[in-house]
């Protein structure tokens, strides 16, 4: 039983912290989130995720171009995320 | 592949405050650099027809941490391409008035074609790959600032001569 | 054949003494201008092997009114080929110790490749079309530097994109 | 003769400017030189004509690369030159 109980620590879901910059940031109401994970997962299935939570968010992020960043380098939705990464989301950059 | 020059430095910051060009200038110089090209970048008026209105500010937002990683990347990529001895970066974020200045790129090198080179790459990937977003306040409205396809075409153009 | 816009401002000034850059750049704003680049030419330390010796100064020639006539005549040019506002060059002559400056250009435009191109092609014209010479002041001896091929080749370019 | 004498006055040659720079200056030992023209030539042969004047003038003509300017814009050696027109001659210029 107490090796039970230690396996299902080991597997509690790690807060991977959601980021969300600009129009983007606006779109949503909320410059960040917190997004239970449990294993490794492509960028493309925690964005689906993502949208799952609501249609605003959901809306937020089909009504625009986004970017992603894990660990923030700039990637593409088939990257892998790891439980407890930094994801952002955000619209084509216009610094310079 | 080739890594940037032990001796090259960098200078980045991320800040609100004003910057002196003056003094950014004088920091880059080095003995053996003969060229130093500096690039300035300030807001600009803008006017638009329908409503008559004008600009206001840019209000400039960015990512912490990841902002200053992307630009040190993109220093080393010019150091690596480009003979340069000594590169500086300062962009401005928050609410920056019509006739501020924004960014600063300024590249020490030994001749003048590498420092022309690494500071044009420098601003062209700055417009691109580094997560800065302007939004643009006007007196009767505020819009963010759309990417431009130019910009896009414009650091696309350094990619393709890396690769001949 | 174009003609440079009738509200581009040309700063053309040879002299001995020296500039400051900040100044210049103060002088190069306008409230339509988002893009200044400047490029700064110093005496760069040099070394030479055969006999040991080092650099201590270069000493520049110029032919009076010729000079000033080409400089205008290339900042024609780079404002009738690129959309620029204001163009400043100054050009120092006489006895210039290592670390000096010896020649400022700078350019405002709306947009940074308008003056990114203009202040290239002012230099790069700059080394081969205005009546300058440089003469290495070396501990032991003097000697006039040699033309180079790369700056004739850096010329070249702008005429060859000219007629595509 | 008093229209002898005057067309002799209206044919009498015009002092043309020949200026040296830098290292040509140098050799020819002279920054400037005055040379007496009375009819419109091409710089080749105004170029003949100064080396008539000294070997020394000859040979530093001979000895490097010569770029001309008339009145002050630069021309090949094909160009004309008027009486009293401002000649240059120099080195390949290493300004900038």
């Amino acid at each position: 039983m107490s090796v039970h109980a230690e396996s299902k620590a080991v597997a509690a879901p790690i807060q991977t912290k959601i980021l969300f910059f600009a129009a983007l940031r606006e779109a949503v109401s909320s410059s960040e989130m917190l997004l239970p994970q449990l294993a490794p997962m492509q960028l493309s299935s925690l964005l689906t995720l993502l949208a799952s939570q609501s249609t605003h968010i959901a809306a937020a992020l089909t009504d625009r171009e986004v970017l992603t960043a894990v660990n923030q380098q700039l990637v593409n939705q088939q990257a892998w995320v790891q439980p407890g990464d930094e994801v952002a989301l955000f619209p084509p950059v216009t610094g310079g | 592949m080739p890594s940037a020059p032990a001796d090259y430095q960098l200078i980045c910051r991320i800040q609100h405050d004003d910057f002196s060009l003056e003094q950014e200038y004088q920091a880059l110089l080095r003995p053996d650099c003969g060229a130093v090209v500096l690039f300035s970048g300030l807001v600009r008026e803008q006017f638009q027809a329908e409503p008559a209105d004008s600009l206001q500010a840019l209000e400039l937002e960015h990512y912490p941490g990841m902002t200053e990683r992307a630009i040190t990347a993109i220093a080393e990529q010019a150091a690596t391409r480009f003979n340069v001895r000594t590169i500086t970066v300062i962009h401005r974020v928050g609410l920056l008035s019509t006739g501020a200045q924004i960014v600063l790129v300024g590249v020490a090198s030994a001749h003048r074609a590498d420092a022309f080179s690494a500071c044009e790459l420098i601003m062209d990937f700055l417009k691109n790959q580094v997560p800065i977003w302007k939004k643009a306040h006007f007196h009767s409205q505020a819009q963010w600032v759309d990417a431009k396809a130019t910009d896009q075409a414009a650091a696309a153009r350094w990619v393709q001569e890396n690769t001949l």
